[in-house]
């Protein structure tokens, strides 16, 4: 589904990604871990077209994704989450669920002033986003204004946002980081479940492995910007190169 | 006395914004002028006085528009003395035309002015093309050959310079060269270099003089550059009407150099009229300082003005046909007002100056008729 | 060492804290726990006066310090690392670095500096480049050497391990312990709160805006039924 | 001839050059440690300009006595301004937008406080009495004490600046706040003091290039407001954010106005009324195309921006 | 006191409905959609230069007249036919004000949306507040230089409206209703923009435009078309503005026009369509009612100061109202459609 070769990014002369080749097939999930500044975030940035690349491609679901702008990339079905929630603060919880929503109809200046052609769809995206704002025990919270969250909050809602898309693929940077531990077990489950269900596909970075673990098929690590290993989450779990960056045994 | 009739003339001035300094003389020289009508008015028990209600244009069109409405429609005031330029003017023009408002315009000479048949009249200051003859018999007269001038880039300053060129080399004089500044400039020190090589390419092909054409902020400005240049320094130098102030010889450095160049400048104020020397004693005595430039105008206009209204009462229409009659029958402190089929001033004799030779005041050396095209240097 | 009394703050209008009543040890390391939104943060931005305190008191070494403010309260011996926007940005790791030395005298500043760099090698490289442009861990590792760096004798920390790999929260946290065995005071705010217990002493729960819990962490040692009846209920709407 | 003409131009270029640093200094350093577009620094300049003139007057012609006076005044209107004005809009966190509003207002309320004295003393148009005096001269040019005053005055300032910002504490703790306001509190700078300090920079600044600029043309309520542009794109040449850079972009725009145009006058017959237009052309040139202005020259990790 | 309430409110709210269309174009563009638009005065020109071109060239064709040349010696001739034809020919008139509306908004347009495509490039948002604050002086310099235009720095006068031919008083009433409708238009259409899914875009393009890329947003297109219907409502503005003053002069188009805009838009709230309306209003009463104090203390013996007064009071109450109401009189709803409230019935109904 998404296919990554020899993708490099260079800032001003420093390499912060650096021949990185990795695949991810439909329906998996996919862990991406490392030491921090490893270049797990750039590499995201990357994919999702916020970052021209240095050098390499980028492939999804067969169309070259390379030159695309990020919002072409996400109208092809590959959705993204922050590492710090980069939320629309002065935005109301539900108004920012509803956003990334794609091709709406009132999301054009000569049809918005008119209610009857978006608001039966418009009713439709509020109660598709306040299940799953639910889902993660945001509901109560809908019309509350993003800057009021909590850190925890902010970082739940920038997940909920990222499905918002119906994309086919998410990238997740960090979800649970700052999440209280059952909420995080829960998003985990959630996540599976989407899988399940609807056979979406995941990269997902994380640093909380216990968590990440138990619901990935597959682990990339990075190291300094190059790929250092790539294995079942056991098999990781063994490697002594991973363990010696990254747990520090 | 409670039968006694007040009548409002309007004052619409620029009180704030670049021309700001204009505005407030101007009022005074209106209020002066009120002030003598209401006393004799009462002293010859003439039941009628006169009242100013004076609105700031802010120096724009639109503001101009906005003034002479407040001022008629809070007042009552048809009869409006003002406003300063003549974009002002045409920004009021509108909705004095429409609503019977006669605007009486001292000291506006700009050319898109000219308009036959409307409610502006602009009478005392003569269109520039007087002025413009003016300079040129002085510069024939003097012996320039080439001229270099610095002008201000609006329609006072750009007509100006254009008739001159056209009077000056129609009297035989030679080349003229053009340098237009645009208003309210930061500095002058580009445009004094140019100037600076303008009268050194000139002065190649006879003897040249400087013209110039601008505010009295904007000379400082340029005299402050031109006198450390080598090479105007060593021409002379004619000057428009706004320099004839005191406030350009405050500097010490400024009047020596105008006086080191022979500085010349042509104004309105002509001593000769009987009524001159009482207006800037009773304005000194007034105020304090004698009225700057343009300020007898000001005085003019309101007492034509309100001479008209005394005659057709305080409406608009009546003033407007009353106007040119009364005005071709008046003698200001500067001169005699004749309307011509603009309505605007069709007499112009100036009185020529140049810096004393204490460098603290101008002295007038001269005059100018620019009916006759006669010109009369006493020295 | 730190004593909150009935403190009721939140933000303009609407009150986050109620009440809430917390006594803070000397020398001890305090983990905070709770919920998402349950006003740990709250709790800690109001120790500095960065929100609306409306009732309460709040006394640190017995001397009251609501309404002094916030610049001063640093000079009490008291840093804050918050959870977000926790560095300078635009400028350098070494910049940064210096900030927080600022009263300390040319000599000694460079010393400490260099000592911070010990705390966290990964920086050394990065000295000179700017905060902004670093990883989000990186990032977490300036503002947690900036905190140390003002020798305080309580430090407050939000979340320092949010964002860091197992390799670095571990160090972060082996470094905190080895600050509080010289007698820092530290109090930590943590959502990994496994590792919280292993490292923290003392143990404060929250939840909406009051305390619910205060205690030694020896008895969640034991009893893993305490951890899930705090922290597991408050979540999940399905289940 | 030509040679003539350029030296003379240049020479202008370098002393109104000189005076747009000095003006456009004071931008930078409301830009960058305060993150406040300032427009009301034209007034902070015109307020320099006429307490040069009021003491120039009534108190000394001495060149010294009158910038140190014009600096000390010009800086306690900064400093109110910053008080009543500046401050409480910073603390509701305000963002840039309303900031330049505000700092519009506060020039509005100088500029007619000005009006009303100028009004009331018949001040406007007015010449600080500070006498032209030729010191150096050659065939081509004179140089005149003005110039001796400007040119070092501005470099020796930027230095200044430039070492105050980069290697002080102080300076440091500037950026700081520029930077992130709520922690510079957290870790215990004295905000208050250090924009205190700033303010009285920028104000001196502002008296000293103001009283400079009057002397070099002539004092009047809207001086300040009609330079500002001009001065404006001089610090956005300099990117906003570097003392040296926003000198060499001052003196580009002041370059640009007198010897380019001069020669666009000259060759294209491109007349001086357009003059006006070219420092701002400059400014759309560069924040297109180069928006770092010309920081990137002075390179150094230390730029007071992101 | 001598005041003719009726001329005066009709003139109030003619400054009214014209300033209110500039307000509600820069509180779509700005309040809305976080585009600071500094260049209002540039736009509003656009549609003040078109009127002066129209109305000495297209208005003699419409009315099948020769050709007057409007400046120089011909100008008090070309005067006398503009006039000449909107008094006598109110259809012509009526055809050429249609047309320079159309004109002038689709240049300004046009304009506006490659404004926007050129500030991509730019590294800070309020860059373009100051790109577009200069370009509006820098088109204000040319044309005041360029004679074809708009006679250059003379102007055009006797740009009437289309009313004139009525006369007096009925003639401005007409105007009145025809500035108000069309204002009501605009702010009909920004208020049912704001409140829809279109709007919630603006609002995320405002926040963080980066973040709205990432999530599907073409922020280029959105920005461009905000700015097309901004400059298209500034411009229409202009032309009412021109034909209200029946005098076309840069002089008018500076600086401080675009800072008075900002200044309504700021006073009456950010992103609220009401606010901007309220802020025009606002102003408008406000400048009437200072110029008033102004003549009324000076009558009174009071000097000339009140002139200054008048704008330190402005300034004054400018500060304090940004200061005590930072949101504006009226301040922005925090949600944008009704699927809130829809949400809330259902949450709080079972
Ligand atoms: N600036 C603010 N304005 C209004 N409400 C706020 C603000 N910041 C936080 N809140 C609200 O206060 C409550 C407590 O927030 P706080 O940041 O203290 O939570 P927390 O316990 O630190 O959670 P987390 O672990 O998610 O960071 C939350 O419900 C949040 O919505
Ligand atoms: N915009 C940028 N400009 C310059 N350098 C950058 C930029 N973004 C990231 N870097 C550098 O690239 C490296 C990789 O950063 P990245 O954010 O990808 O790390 P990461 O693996 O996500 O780490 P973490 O787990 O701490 O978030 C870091 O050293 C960082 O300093
Ligand atoms: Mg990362
Ligand atoms: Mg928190």
């Amino acid at each position: 589904m998404l296919e990554l070769s020899k993708v490099s990014k260079d800032f001003d002369g420093l390499r912060a990604v650096s021949n990185v080749s990795l695949s991810v097939k439909q329906g998996e999930i996919v862990g991406l871990i490392g030491p921090n500044g490893s270049g797990k975030s750039t590499l995201l940035n990357v994919i999702s077209g916020r970052f021209p690349v240095t050098a390499g491609r980028i492939t999804f679901q067969e169309h070259d994704i390379t030159p695309l702008s990020p919002d072409r990339i996400f109208h092809l079905g590959l959705g993204r989450g922050f590492q710090d929630p980069s939320l629309f603060y002065q935005m109301t919880v539900l108004d920012n669920t509803i956003l990334p929503a794609k091709a709406q109809k009132g999301e054009n200046p000569l049809f918005a002033p008119f209610k009857r052609f978006w608001r039966q769809e418009e009713h439709q995206l509020a109660e598709r986003a306040y299940e799953i704002l639910t889902q993660i025990d945001m509901g109560r919270l809908f019309g509350q204004l993003a800057s009021e969250l909590s850190g925890g909050q902010m970082k739940l809602l920038d997940i909920a946002r990222s499905q918002m898309g119906n994309p086919q693929m998410l990238l997740l940077d960090e979800p649970t980081a700052g999440v209280a531990p059952p909420l995080a077990q829960s998003i985990f489950e959630h996540i599976a479940n989407l899988r399940q269900n609807e056979n979406m596909t995941f990269l997902i970075i994380e640093h909380r492995l216990d968590m990440l673990f138990n619901f990935v098929d597959r682990v990339y690590v990075m190291h300094m910007g190059e790929l250092l290993a790539h294995d079942t989450p056991d098999e990781i779990l063994e490697n002594a190169e991973v363990r010696e960056v990254y747990f520090g045994d | 006395q409670d039968d006694v009739e007040t009548y409002v003339l309007g004052v619409a001035q620029p009180f704030t914004g670049p021309l700001g300094s204009f505005g407030t003389d101007f009022t005074r020289g209106i209020e002066l002028a009120v002030m003598q009508m209401n006393a004799e008015l009462e002293a010859s028990g003439v039941n009628i006085r006169f009242e100013v209600a004076s609105a700031d244009t802010e120096g724009t069109p639109d503001g101009a528009a906005r003034a002479v409405q407040t001022i008629v429609q809070t007042t009552g005031a048809e009869v409006i003395v003002g406003p300063l330029t003549t974009s002002e003017v045409l920004g009021a023009k509108q909705f004095a035309d429409e609503n019977g408002v006669v605007i009486v315009a001292p000291a506006s000479s700009g050319i898109p002015g000219a308009i036959p048949g409307d409610n502006i009249f602009r009478v005392m200051y003569p269109p520039d093309n007087f002025a413009a003859l003016a300079f040129a018999e002085i510069a024939r007269s003097r012996g320039y050959e080439n001229i270099a001038i610095l002008h201000v880039d609006d329609p006072f300053g750009n007509g100006l310079a254009e008739r001159f060129t056209i009077d000056f080399q129609a009297a035989g004089g030679g080349e003229v060269t053009t340098i237009a500044y645009s208003p309210e400039p930061p500095d002058l020190s580009g445009e004094a270099t140019a100037l600076s090589a303008d009268v050194a390419q000139l002065s190649g092909s006879g003897n040249t003089a400087v013209f110039c054409i601008c505010f009295l902020a904007d000379a400082q400005k340029l005299l402050q550059v031109a006198q450390i240049d080598p090479i105007l320094t060593t021409v002379e130098w004619m000057g428009v009407e706004n320099l004839v102030s005191p406030d350009l010889l405050a500097d010490a450095g400024h009047a020596q150099f105008l006086q080191s160049v022979n500085f010349i400048s042509v104004s309105f104020t002509d001593t000769a009229t009987p009524l001159t020397s009482p207006f800037i004693e009773s304005f000194t005595a007034e105020y304090g300082d004698p009225p700057g430039p343009f300020t007898n105008y000001a005085f003019d206009a309101a007492n034509i003005a309100m001479l008209t209204m005394l005659a057709a009462g305080n409406d608009g229409d009546a003033v407007t046909g009353m106007l040119p009659f009364v005005a071709n029958h008046y003698i200001g402190t500067s001169v005699q007002a004749y309307l011509d089929d603009n309505g605007d001033q069709a007499i112009a004799f100036y009185g020529i100056f140049r810096v004393a030779d204490d460098a603290s005041s101008f002295i007038e050396i001269g005059t100018y008729n620019g009916s006759t095209g006669l010109l009369e240097m006493n020295e | 060492m730190l004593s909150i009394r009935e403190l009721t703050a939140g933000y303009g209008k609407l009150e986050i804290l109620h009440q809430l009543s917390v006594d803070i040890q000397v020398n001890h390391m305090t983990t905070i726990l709770g919920a998402n939104g349950s006003g740990k943060s709250t709790l800690l931005k109001s120790i500095f006066g960065l929100t609306t305190i409306t009732g309460g008191s709040i006394t640190y070494n017995d001397r009251e310090i609501i309404g002094i403010s916030t610049e001063n309260i640093s000079k009490l011996g008291i840093a804050y690392v918050p959870q977000r926007e926790n560095i300078f940005a635009s400028m350098t790791v070494r910049e940064n670095l210096a900030l927080a030395v600022r009263k300390a005298s040319r000599a000694e500043a460079a010393l400490r500096i260099d000592r911070a760099f010990d705390l966290f090698p990964i920086l050394t490289k990065r000295a000179n480049q700017r905060t902004g442009l670093m990883s989000g861990g990186e990032r977490q590792m300036v503002a947690i050497a900036m905190g140390w760096l003002m020798n305080p004798s309580l430090m407050l920390l939000d979340e320092p391990t949010a964002g860091l790999a197992p390799l670095v929260a571990k160090e972060v946290f082996e470094t905190l312990y080895n600050l509080s065995q010289k007698g820092i005071t530290l109090v930590i705010v943590e959502q990994n709160a496994r590792t919280a217990l292993r490292w923290c002493e003392d143990v404060c729960i929250l939840r909406e805006g009051t305390l619910v819990y205060q205690g030694r962490n020896d008895a969640f040692a034991e009893d893993d039924s305490l951890l899930h009846t705090y922290l597991g209920l408050l979540s999940i709407g399905k289940q | 001839m030509f040679e003539r003409i350029l030296i003379d131009s240049l020479i202008r270029s370098m002393q109104v050059g000189s005076l747009y640093a000095l003006m456009a200094l004071g931008i930078t350093l409301t830009m960058s440690v305060l993150k406040l577009p300032n427009f009301a620094h034209a007034e902070f300049v015109t307020v320099g300009a006429y307490t040069a003139l009021i003491v120039s007057r009534n108190v000394s012609t001495n060149p010294i006595i009158i910038l140190g006076l014009s600096a000390i005044v010009a800086s306690v209107v900064a400093l109110v301004s910053h008080i009543t004005v500046f401050r409480p809009f910073e603390k509701q966190k305000s963002s840039i937008y309303i900031m330049l509003l505000a700092s519009f207002a506060v020039g509005l309320i100088i500029r007619y406080v000005l009006f009303l004295t100028a009004d009331t003393f018949d001040l406007f148009d007015q010449r600080i009495q500070v006498p032209l005096e030729i010191w150096y001269r050659t065939d081509n040019f004179i140089l005149s004490n003005v110039f001796f005053w400007v040119v070092p005055t501005s470099i020796v300032l930027v230095i200044a600046l430039s070492l105050l910002l980069n290697a002080t504490p102080l300076g440091r703790e500037m950026r700081a706040l520029a930077d992130n306001f709520d922690l510079a509190r957290v870790i215990g700078i004295p905000v208050e003091r250090v924009k205190w300090l700033t303010w009285l920079l920028v104000g001196a600044l502002a008296g000293i290039s103001g009283a400079l600029w009057g002397i070099q043309t002539s004092v009047s309520p809207l001086m300040g407001w009609v330079v500002i542009l001009s001065v404006f794109a001089a610090a956005i040449l300099g990117g906003l954010s570097s003392f040296p850079g926003t000198i060499l972009g001052a003196y580009v725009v002041a370059f640009s106005e007198n010897t380019i145009m001069q020669v666009l006058n000259f060759q294209f017959g491109l007349s001086f009324s357009f003059k006006p237009a070219i420092p701002f052309i400059i400014i759309v040139i560069v924040l297109l195309i180069r928006p770092e202005g010309f920081t990137q020259f002075f390179k150094s990790n230390r730029s007071l921006k992101r | 006191m001598n005041i003719d309430y009726v001329a005066t409110t009709i003139a109030v709210l003619t400054f009214f409905g014209i300033w209110s269309l500039m307000a509600i174009s820069l509180n779509i563009e700005y309040g809305v959609a976080g585009i600071p638009n500094f260049g209002k005065a540039l736009f509003v020109s656009i549609g003040a230069y078109t009127t002066g071109v129209t109305y000495t060239r297209l208005l003699p064709i419409l009315a099948g007249r020769d050709f007057i040349h409007p400046c120089g010696s011909t100008l008090a001739d070309a005067i006398q036919l503009r006039s000449d034809i909107i008094r006598t020919m109110p259809v012509v008139a009526f055809v050429n004000f249609g047309i320079t509306l159309v004109i002038a908004a689709v240049i300004s347009g046009i304009i506006g949306f490659a404004f926007s495509y050129l500030v991509l490039r730019l590294k800070e948002e309020w860059f373009l507040a100051l790109v577009l604050l200069v370009g509006g002086e820098i088109v204000r310099i040319f044309v005041r230089g360029y004679q074809p235009l708009i006679c250059a720095n003379n102007g055009i006068s006797a740009v009437s409206q289309p009313f004139a031919f009525m006369g007096g008083r009925s003639a401005s009433i007409a105007f009145l209703m025809l500035v108000l409708l069309i204002a009501f238009i605009a702010y009909v259409y920004s208020e049912r923009l704001i409140r829809s899914p279109y709007g919630r875009l603006l609002k995320a393009i405002r926040e963080n435009e980066d973040i709205a890329r990432t999530l599907g947003k073409d922020v280029a297109k959105t920005k461009a078309q905000v700015m097309f219907i901004g400059s298209m409502i500034a411009a229409i503005s202009g032309v009412l503005f021109a034909v209200n003053l029946g005098f076309v002069n840069t002089n008018d188009y500076v600086v401080t026009l675009t800072l008075d805009v900002w200044v309504m838009v700021v006073l009456g709230g950010l992103g609220n369509p009401k606010g901007a309306l309220l802020g025009a209003f606002v102003i408008a009463v406000l400048d009437r009612l200072t110029a008033i104090a102004a003549i009324q203390m000076n009558m009174a013996g009071f000097n000339l100061e009140f002139n200054f007064v008048r704008f330190i009071l402005f300034a004054v109450i400018l500060l304090l109202m940004m200061r005590y109401r930072p949101q504006g009189i009226l301040p922005e709803p925090n949600y944008t459609t009704e699927a809130h409230d829809n949400l809330t019935a259902r949450t709080t109904g079972d």
